[in-house]
């Protein structure tokens, strides 16, 4: 088995390109890679697509800034394609004064569209969101009586996600609730660097365990 | 003259008592939450968190909080024995697939036409409807949870809403702190009232089509 | 948590009806719940939809009978939805003689039709098949110059599926390569029982290495 | 006089040798599986297995036969050190999603244009695609794996398949016991000849379209 290199944050950070779409796992802060979002703050890339389930907790008197806010806060986004934004009174100041572009997507469609483009599929067909605004412009399909909407795949250039566990091929393990979107994530973009709190050798991990096989894997780096 | 006076206990109360042992309910994040408090000690709900997991427990002692273990508002809680992890996908395939039975949500506004909004007030605020779509076609049975009327004394029950949907026609129950209503058919169906209200002053402060159910009873 | 009953192969075989659709876990045989497939054939339940992977192996010279071949062999199924036959001559025969309709679905069009009616989604948009038979038909859906077959959701009355450990909740774990369609299955039909190898207390598996929530089954059988 | 002797070594070895370390590649049943025994040493490929794992290893010694661990085929296998399982709607998601780098196949027809033929002969021979369409629709680079005659002497390289395809426009590469073959623009391009054939003798027993690719080689 090939092993996967092991970078640093900055090292991680620094294949970030201006203009890439950027896949980041976490869920309110849960499961975010928070060592390469801190790189790529320093390392003031712009222009990015933000893919993730929401923007983080923002709370500048408590001084609290989780998952992508930071990132937020840095303007590091031209479009914000989410679930929710309503912790990070930021995004919401930036989408009013067209600071940034802001996507809302229902959280599962967002799951079912970056599975989708990890899988080769071109999209799904969900009933959620019919008879609402998020209809609007898309496709609409009934089947055997039941209206559904055609939802596209959402492919990104590079997807930063955490790691309970790596092991040196790129096998990972999740935490509990930390999983949410990032072996989604891992799927469907061209590169993928997962920061792993703990990095074991490879056959160290039960192959019935693994959550995201090796393959997807490019780069590793070692949480702090 | 009975005077209106804001009461979430008695929602969470009724709400906890449709659930029979083995139900799945999601529980959203404010009102919704409360109903936990209240289930009956002899039935066994299994409470799911649309951020991936199944068997939600209570929230950790002090000291004992796991950075990797938080409900969908993000704060920490447990996992009860057998309860499990699973990705955003598969957790959104339990919701949208119909293996929810009960997913209780506060509402801004709910019309007699099982019509909910609860994400959205144009220009105003904006948080994004997060699961709560989802969850809203996806269950098995939809409870609106609400305080029956605004501050001004405006009626959350609907003619029809005003607000962007959350999603339309999906809504089966409402429970508020003056009864609990079904929807069906168009209108609002009152089947239990909750003292110190009636029914005739329920029919009065309500903005919706509502057809007093022919076996309506007080709750108790 | 509430447990799941425990019952024998003879009470599961009873509990699918004649014109049930059957949802059989396994590949070629691997992680196929056995014990419940010969009580079916002792039950002489008939005309069944299976859908499946494949008829398992038939070689009535070596005398072997795998996966659904014991049940093709006593003609249970009038419709037999599977990706493969070639290794079972009995459903080519049943097939040529008019005795059963075989819908022949490419393996990962299947794996997707049955994850989506367990899943909620009306179906997905797939480039397999495209430009072949299995195109005849369905809609095609082109999205940015690339064509696709809509594929709709399969489900099931009744899911028999395989699984190394149960507790008593019905969290399962799969073995290795048994693991195949019995996780997808499991979402998908209306009852759902397990084969079980062995059958744990709750609390005594990993919340972390779950394959199949609790929730999703109904009966749990004590494999043999 | 060149006489045809039919030698699926030869093809077997020269498809081992497009691969490179870390590549992921799925074997086909038969002849294609004989691929594996001829990847040089210092090059690491991954084979996927698409009945659900990844670090498909050799058949165990006779006894350790795993009833839980079998290949596509359903023969009995080992995992290497670093491979892991998955579901099948994951295994094809892995194929379909472009994370497979090469798959090799076995055909009963392989035309001009790119298209397969291996699943079916009306008829006669019905065995089902099994993953074949998906393998042939969803991987990077396809390799067709044949003898470059059948036993009537007939070429299986055509001008257009007459059998149902597997899947249109999706072959790369055509390996045979004669050479190794490029498809694009609507034709063959012969890339290597292999001892004792010769691209002369290759036209002439082909009956397709090729073109002689101008840096063709012997293959040894």
């Amino acid at each position: 088995m090939i092993k996967k290199p092991i970078i640093s944050a900055a090292q991680a950070a620094a294949k970030v390109k201006p203009g890439d779409v950027v896949h980041l796992g976490g869920f309110l802060g849960c499961g975010c890679p928070d060592g390469i979002v801190k790189a790529l703050v320093a390392a003031g890339t712009s222009g990015l697509t933000l893919v993730a389930n929401d923007t983080g907790i923002y709370n500048e008197e408590k001084g609290r800034s989780s998952g992508p806010a930071p990132l937020i806060k840095a303007k590091a986004f031209k479009t914000i394609i989410v679930s929710h934004i309503g912790t990070n009174p930021e995004t919401q100041r930036q989408m009013n004064h067209g600071e940034s572009e802001v996507v809302l997507v229902p959280q599962g469609t967002l799951a079912e569209r970056v599975r989708a483009a990890g899988n080769g599929l071109g999209g799904v067909l969900t009933p959620t969101g019919v008879g609402t605004e998020v209809e609007e412009g898309k496709q609409k399909i009934v089947l055997k009586g039941k209206t559904y909407l055609l939802e596209e795949g959402l492919p990104g250039n590079i997807a930063l996600i955490k790691a309970k566990k790596a092991d040196r091929a790129g096998n990972l393990v999740y935490a509990k609730t930390a999983r949410n979107f990032n072996p989604l994530m891992a799927t469907a973009c061209e590169t993928v660097i997962v920061e792993a709190e703990e990095i074991v050798e490879i056959g160290d991990i039960d192959p019935d365990d693994v959550h995201t096989a090796s393959i997807f894997v490019d780069f590793i780096v070692q949480a702090e | 003259m009975i005077e209106y006076i804001e009461n979430k206990e008695i929602i969470a109360r009724r709400i906890a008592r449709f659930f029979a042992s083995g139900d799945v309910v999601n529980l959203g994040i404010g009102l919704p939450t409360m109903v936990g408090n209240f289930v009956p000690q002899d039935v066994t709900v299994i409470l799911q968190s649309e951020n991936g997991m199944m068997g939600l427990g209570p929230a950790p002692a002090k000291g004992d909080e796991d950075k990797d273990l938080t409900n969908a508002g993000g704060m920490p809680v447990t996992v009860l024995p057998g309860g499990c992890f699973f990705d955003s996908a598969t957790s959104f395939g339990i919701i949208r697939g119909g293996h929810v039975d009960y997913t209780v949500l506060g509402v801004l506004e709910v019309d007699q036409e099982g019509n909910l909004a609860n994400y959205k007030i144009p220009g105003k605020m904006v948080p994004g409807m997060g699961g709560a779509m989802d969850l809203v076609a996806g269950s098995k049975k939809v409870i609106a949870a609400t305080t029956h009327l605004e501050k001004t004394g405006a009626s959350k029950l609907k003619h029809r809403c005003a607000l962007p949907l959350t999603a339309a026609h999906e809504v089966d129950i409402v429970v508020t702190d003056v009864g609990y209503f079904t929807v069906k058919g168009g209108t609002f169906h009152l089947e239990e009232y909750f003292a110190p209200y009636t029914p005739e002053w329920i029919v009065e402060h309500t903005n919706a089509d509502i057809v007093v159910a022919p076996g309506c009873k007080e709750f108790k």
